[in-house]
């Protein structure tokens, strides 16, 4: 069941991950898919008699390392949004510009 | 398991996926930080259902706790550029991306990538390796006898190395972009509030008190190193936006020392261990409870100070102390 | 000598000398001015030696007694840690000691740029906070960690570490293009990362271990390896920037600042790509992916061969073009799952050989032209290739790193390329699958093409740019140094296929001839 | 590792160790830079003759260096390889100590010399090669290092000629390369072996037959077959003394002599019989040279027509190649020094015209010769030696083909040395009437009188004489056995026991 909930959690963030453009979005996306995958570890440490307590470790590895690269992407987008005043990727060819647009 | 187990369960396992939905697809940021945050909390609830009392721990205070926090401040700061700047005043509330073509283009494979995770974890073997049993025997000679702390610290010490490495990382990634503070995002009369003030003053002790229990308890029972950081961690987070904390957290040369300390102190161990035992944190007999116990006190100072400097995402000043 | 080459625990200093270099350079970040830098650029150099060191070490030491496992905390895997040195682990190790410690002495240059001597845009050389050197450590031990590392999850954390320093590195930048490249890179990263994590998760779920080689050997063909394979080989082509999903590479390359790219360049899109061989050729060893699933990468990358030359010709900044020009070189990489799949198994390690090998060319070529284009920066302002004709009057040498790294972007002989792209392209018709030699053979000629791009105007005899301030010679001749290099590998190479066939997943009795 | 397996390597590297050495000299250095690279020729024009004189009373050379597993590095020297390294080591020295003379005050002089040096190593390398691996290694060193001599004069022209010369000859050494594996693939490591290599039971007839004519693609853009020879005059922008290189003993003389390899060595004339290829390769260098002729006369830029009657002259050696007969390979044989050092002479005299008088066209020619009696002198020489008259060089070479062509049952190749013959005569004698019995044109007229002894810098005249003067001994002395028809006769004698010498 939860192997099932994790998969579905995952699949949705990695849509939405594409689909919406502000960054602040795709980093909640990207946070989720990861508690996706957590949860689906931690149904796979319960399946035998006993619990397995190495997927508990992987995942709370993983909890603190997605702390840090969530802490960074926000540092950047915060940085992004005073350079640019707005909090989005350029689209597709509008980032290399002849210029180096670096300004 | 009991009927009503189930019913939990199965309320809980739905209610992620669409919670990731609602929060994904909410109409304003704000609303989809609150919504990530009770992602958060109900996730917790689910390991809790799924005998993991230490990552629900870990969940609370760092996934839900701090991560929304973080997320909660970074809004809260481009909503306030955005009053000055009217370009784009919109933006927070900003939902759609991209045209539906695409979003049916997207949704194709996703729904194919689903089907298939679905069929694959539903058609898992029987494992090869019992691992349960082979930590369980570890477990039973060792003298940690909390078998997550175990894994973490000792037959997976590696990893957990490299991962204090990768939080000291976070912070020097945030610290390279050379931000100025964010204006507390708490409205004037919290940051200001003598009586908050006050309450955290309180709370303060007790959170230390927690905090070091849950360090001390985590070699033989759920906690450790990582829950009493969290927590540790969350209360400096608290004193920052009270303003019991300045942002640059204090003289740089301390701070820095401070956050590379836990690392330090592991490469350290390691390399002592092998040049005692001829392995890399192959802990020397005897030694194995006391040198786990000393790692997990720095790491967990470590872990609270970097989680602090992570929110704050200033730069420490290198004279004085000043903010 | 012998016996202190044997200790295995030189296995451990690739990973630990960075990565404490990396803390007291971060230590040190607390200091200001020139003692800062001076101190840092000690630390830095002292660990390139390191690293170069114990690299060396372990090629004596694998070359000795084969490949080496090291446990960590002296717990046996699966329930422990394991380390695990075979030929392409040194190899690959060897290959970020050279580029590696040719980008650390060219950071000594490229670092030094004074503040406020000129008004004009220029990258940002000053450094101000000190980042540079923890960050480059940083990466640099997960790279060595990724390519020692012999458990999933291990290799999970080093990618982390690799896909934040590497970010980070970008938005040094400081531009606000290289802000956006950074984002997006990240995010790119941490996708591929997670796509690799829930590989892992699957895998694990399966087999109860993470292991690589307890996998490799429980591993059968069922969907959720099936699953953990596609999931892996997505996640690492999309962080090693295969076609179509090298959107992020131009502009992350270009708006890092040029010692950062040359390093991006060279050896971070690498990492990535050895994990994918790991996986599909040492734990899986052929019998989980199907014949034909190697065609896919070896499609895509052919595409990408083209693709990318392509773009290059069109590109007017020379970092622009360098980098669609490893869109192109990367594809050559992908080659090898088609033609390691394909019908001839003889072949296979041709092929597998061909493809490592160009990994050491083409970063060391790369990451020279890189440094070249850096130099460029430095002295010019700019590297819009328009108004840069008749450079080659003032920065002759830089010129000439360019002309030289083309050799191996063009396969030419004596490069490392040429080896490399002969055994690919011997592979490619010893397997009958003569239409990626075709490519192989047009992506020489399309790379001359987009390398005239920029030679053409640059090698003119008009009134040229003004030279704003000389570049430290030290940056021009640390890329000069290292595109030589490149030119000879071709002649090197005996040694080194020696070592890759330690522990390679295929025969290398029967390779060349018939 | 002994003497004479080095010796081959001391070759090849006495001119690209000079060559280095000069790259990071200053351009101003002129006195220290011409000492090095007389030293450097020295030593390499000694070392040729020791191994001369080796080879001629059978020895050894050979050195094998395993590059990849199953693939060596391997230079071997025998009778062919010597041809080609005295001819590229001689008239290296000659076009090098007219750069000096040529080059006098131009910019660049470093990166000029440096390399011309590595231009001449390659080619040594080329004609050292054993095997098809070195072979096509060389091969591309040679396009590199000829590069920046075509772009030298970095004008905007020369900058798009040099991307059509390199985007030609790399896309000519991809094609080899893929012959190279194709053969590796299907029959091994190949070494070139005087009679030929394959047995030809290696794969069937088409496949050795496709390999070969990718061989004949790939070495025919070098050597200018059309339709893939426009770079060749386009190539004309550079400086004279790389065209008389890259014409007379480089570039193009590379390609010649890798279609002997193919042709002798690896393929073997009586299995290129069998498998029914050399026709067609009668036939393409039957095209080319009258396609060549033709062109040439059209031309009124001096150099251009040169170019063309390179494009032509040039398919000589492959036509006696490519003729089922003994007598037929000595004259492509022996056309490979001929028209190397006529053409050589022909070039040389185009630089100095243009240098002394400012004159690039045939049409303002008129009355030359009597201003620069000497250099037309040899011009007349090395034109009448194109055109075949007795008993300068060129004759030689068409009396051996014409030989061949009936031997070989081909006369029709006859008609088209007599037309191109002709038309050798149609394109050069005009020049040479007008220069020597032409009414003066404004241009020789208002020309400045020469400012020392000679009429033109004497480094400049020097080389011209010598090699007029060999153009007219090699043919004088033919008969003699260590003349270049002697050694041709001793290389295309060897390992075939299908014809009776004659």
């Amino acid at each position: 069941m939860y192997l099932l909930s994790g998969v579905a959690v995952f699949a949705v963030c990695a849509y939405a991950l594409v689909v919406h453009a502000h960054l602040i979005r795709k980093v909640i996306a990207i946070n989720m898919m990861g508690s996706g995958v957590f949860v689906l570890l931690t149904a796979i440490a319960r399946r035998g008699d006993e619990t397995d307590p190495v997927p508990h470790a992987m995942v709370l590895t993983g909890i603190v390392v997605a702390v840090s690269a969530t802490a960074f992407a926000l540092a950047v987008v915060r940085k992004l949004h005073e350079a640019t005043g707005h909090a989005y990727l350029p689209e597709e060819g509008e980032d290399a510009p002849p210029d180096g647009g670096g300004g | 398991m009991s009927f009503a187990g189930l019913v939990l369960d199965g309320l809980l396992a739905l209610s992620l996926p669409v919670l990731a939905w609602r929060a994904l697809s909410a109409r304003d940021l704000y609303r989809a930080v609150i919504l990530f945050i009770t992602f958060g909390v109900i996730l917790a609830l689910a390991w809790a259902r799924l005998g993991a009392p230490d990552i629900a721990l870990a969940e609370a205070a760092i996934g839900a706790g701090i991560t929304g926090a973080l997320l909660l401040n970074t809004v809260g700061g481009l909503s306030r550029k955005n009053d000055k700047d009217d370009e784009r005043p919109d933006e927070p509330t900003d939902r759609v991306g991209r045209p539906w073509r695409t979003r049916l283009a997207v949704t194709v494979p996703v729904t194919i990538l689903a089907g298939g995770l679905a069929w694959a974890v539903l058609s898992f073997p029987a494992p090869v390796v019992d691992m349960p049993s082979l930590v369980g025997e570890a477990v039973a000679e060792g003298e940690v006898s909390h078998p997550v702390t175990a894994v973490l610290l000792d037959y997976r010490s590696y990893d957990t190395f490299l991962e204090i490495g990768v939080l000291l990382l976070a912070a020097l990634c945030v610290w390279s972009l050379g931000l100025s503070a964010v204006r507390s995002t708490a409205p004037e009369a919290v940051s200001g509030s003598p009586v908050l003030a006050g309450f955290v003053r309180l709370l303060a002790p007790a959170m230390v008190v927690s905090g070091v229990y849950l360090l001390w308890a985590g070699t033989s029972q759920p906690g450790g190193a990582f829950q009493a950081g969290a927590v540790l961690g969350a209360l400096g987070v608290v004193m920052v936006l009270t303003g019991l904390l300045v942002p640059s957290l204090g003289r740089g040369g301390v701070v820095r020392a401070g956050l590379a300390l836990g690392f330090a102190v592991f490469l350290l161990v390691g390399v002592v261990s092998m040049l005692a035992t001829g392995g890399f944190l192959a802990y020397p007999e005897g030694f194995e409870y006391g040198l786990i116990l000393a790692i997990e006190f720095f790491l967990t100072f470590s872990i609270a100070l970097t989680l602090t400097a992570l929110f704050t995402t200033v730069p420490p000043r290198e004279k004085g102390g000043g903010a | 000598m012998a016996s202190v080459f044997e200790n295995t625990n030189w296995m451990l200093a690739p990973i630990l000398v960075p990565l404490a270099a990396a803390t007291v350079a971060f230590l040190l970040m607390g200091i200001r001015g020139e003692a800062r830098r001076n101190a840092q650029n000690a630390v830095g150099l002292a660990a390139a030696l390191g690293v170069a060191l114990s690299a060396l070490a372990l090629w004596a030491m694998v070359s000795g007694g084969g490949p080496v496992r090291y446990e960590l905390g002296g717990w046996e895997a699966p329930l422990g840690i394991n380390l695990y040195a075979d030929g392409l682990s040194v190899f690959m190790l060897i290959t970020t000691a050279i580029v590696g410690g040719a980008g650390s002495v060219y950071a000594l240059g490229y670092f030094s740029g004074r503040e406020g001597e000129d008004a004009r845009r220029r990258e940002d050389l000053q450094d101000e906070t000190g980042s540079f050197w923890p960050l480059w450590m940083f990466l640099w031990a997960s790279m060595n960690g990724m390519f020692l590392a012999a458990d999933a999850f291990n290799l999970y954390i080093t990618l982390e570490i690799l896909g934040l320093s590497a970010a980070a590195l970008i938005t040094l930048g400081g531009t606000r293009m290289a802000f956006s490249a950074g984002m997006r890179y990240l995010m790119v990263s941490l996708l591929g990362s997670l796509a690799y994590l829930l590989g892992v998760a699957l895998l694990y779920g399966s087999f109860g271990a993470l292991d690589l080689a307890t996998l490799g050997e429980a591993a059968s063909p069922i969907p959720p390896v099936w699953a953990a394979l596609a999931l892996i080989s997505l996640g690492m082509a999309l962080k090693t920037g295969l076609f179509p999903l090298h959107f992020w590479m131009p502009a992350a390359y270009t708006s890092a600042p040029s010692a950062a790219s040359a390093i991006l360049a060279g050896l971070v899109g690498k990492a990535s790509f050895y994990l994918l061989l790991r996986v599909w050729f040492d734990v899986f060893g052929g019998s989980a992916p199907p014949e034909y699933a190697g065609q896919i990468p070896g499609v895509l990358g052919a595409v990408a061969i083209v693709w990318g030359a392509v773009m290059a010709m069109r590109q007017t900044r020379i970092k622009t073009l360098l980098a669609y020009s490893s869109v192109s070189q990367m594809g050559y990489l992908f080659l090898l799952f088609a033609l390691v799949s394909g019908a001839a198994p003889e072949r296979s390690f041709e092929a597998w050989g061909g493809g490592v090998y160009l990994v050491l060319a083409h970063a060391c070529a790369k990451a020279a032209m890189f440094m070249a284009a850096g130099v460029v920066i430095y002295s010019v302002g700019h590297d819009e290739i328009p108004r840069l004709r008749g450079i080659f009057q003032k920065l002759p040498i830089s010129v000439a790193t360019f002309a030289v790294g083309g050799i191996t972007m063009m396969g030419l002989p004596t490069s490392g390329g040429f080896t490399a792209k002969y055994l690919l392209f011997t592979a490619s018709v010893g397997t009958g699958q003569w239409w990626y030699g075709l490519v192989v053979l047009a992506g020489s000629i399309l790379a001359a093409l987009y390398l005239l791009r920029f030679l053409n105007p640059a090698l003119i005899q008009v009134p040229t740019a003004k030279v704003y301030r000389d570049a430290p010679q030290i940056m021009s001749g640390t890329a000069f140094v290292l595109a030589i290099f490149s030119v000879f590998l071709g002649l090197m190479s005996a040694p080194l296929f020696e070592l890759l066939s330690v522990g390679a997943p295929f025969p290398s009795g029967t390779m060349g001839g018939s | 590792m002994g003497w004479s397996a080095m010796l081959p390597l001391l070759v090849i590297l006495s001119s690209a160790l000079a060559s280095f050495v000069i790259f990071f000299l200053d351009d101003s250095r002129a006195k220290l830079r011409t000492a090095i690279y007389v030293g450097g020729e020295t030593v390499k024009l000694v070392l040729v003759l020791v191994m001369l004189r080796g080879i001629y009373f059978e020895e050894d050379y050979e050195l094998r260096v395993p590059v990849l597993p199953g693939i060596d590095f391997l230079l071997r020297v025998n009778e062919l390889s010597m041809l080609f390294l005295v001819l590229s080591a001689g008239l290296w020295l000659v076009t090098t100590v007219y750069s000096i003379g040529y080059l006098r005050g131009a910019p660049h002089r470093s990166r000029f010399f440096g390399f011309f040096g590595l231009s001449v190593s390659a080619t040594a390398g080329i004609a050292l090669s054993g095997n098809l691996f070195t072979f096509y290694i060389f091969y591309e060193i040679l396009t590199l290092a000829t590069y920046p001599l075509v772009v030298h004069r970095d004008t905007p022209e020369a900058m798009r000629v040099g991307r059509m010369y390199l985007v030609y000859t790399i896309g000519g050494g991809v094609v080899l390369l893929a012959g190279v594996v194709g053969l590796q693939l299907v029959a091994g490591a190949v070494e070139f072996t005087p009679g030929g290599a394959l047995s030809g039971d290696e794969a069937s007839g088409a496949v050795l037959a496709a390999i070969f004519f990718i061989f004949i693609a790939g070495l025919g853009v070098k050597n200018a077959f059309v339709p893939l020879h426009s770079w060749l005059p386009a190539a004309m922008v550079a400086p004279t003394p790389v065209s008389a290189l890259l014409h007379g003993v480089a570039v193009v003389k590379a390609g010649a002599f890798g279609i002997v390899r193919v042709v002798h060595e690896v393929y073997g004339l009586e299995l290129a019989q069998t498998l029914g290829v050399l026709l067609p390769l009668t036939i393409i260098a039957s095209v080319t040279i009258v396609y060549g002729s033709f062109m040439a006369a059209f031309q009124d830029e001096l150099k251009k027509r040169l170019a063309y009657s390179t494009v032509s002259q040039v398919s000589y050696i492959a036509l006696g190649i490519s003729l089922f007969s003994l007598t037929g390979s000595v004259g492509g044989v022996v056309h490979l020094v001929h028209q190397g050092v006529m053409k050589v002479t022909l070039f040389l005299c185009a630089g100095a015209i243009s240098e002394t008088l400012g004159i690039k066209h045939i049409s303002k020619m008129g009355g030359i010769g009597r201003r620069m009696p000497w250099t037309m002198g040899a011009f007349a020489l090395a034109a009448l030696g194109m055109i075949g008259l007795p008993p300068m060089a060129g004759f030689i070479s068409k009396w051996y083909l014409g030989l061949g062509a009936i031997s070989a049952g081909q006369p029709w190749v006859i008609a088209v040395l007599v037309l191109s013959t002709v038309l050798n005569a149609i394109y050069f004698l005009p020049i040479l009437y007008a220069a020597f019995f032409g009414k003066p044109s404004e241009e020789v007229a208002e020309a400045p009188e020469p400012e020392g002894r000679f009429e033109t810098d004497p480094l400049m005249l020097f080389p011209i004489l010598t090699t007029a003067a060999i153009t007219l001994l090699v043919g004088v002395f033919a008969g003699m056995e260590i003349s270049p028809l002697g050694w041709s006769e001793l290389i295309a004698g060897r390992g075939t026991d299908y014809e009776p010498r004659n």
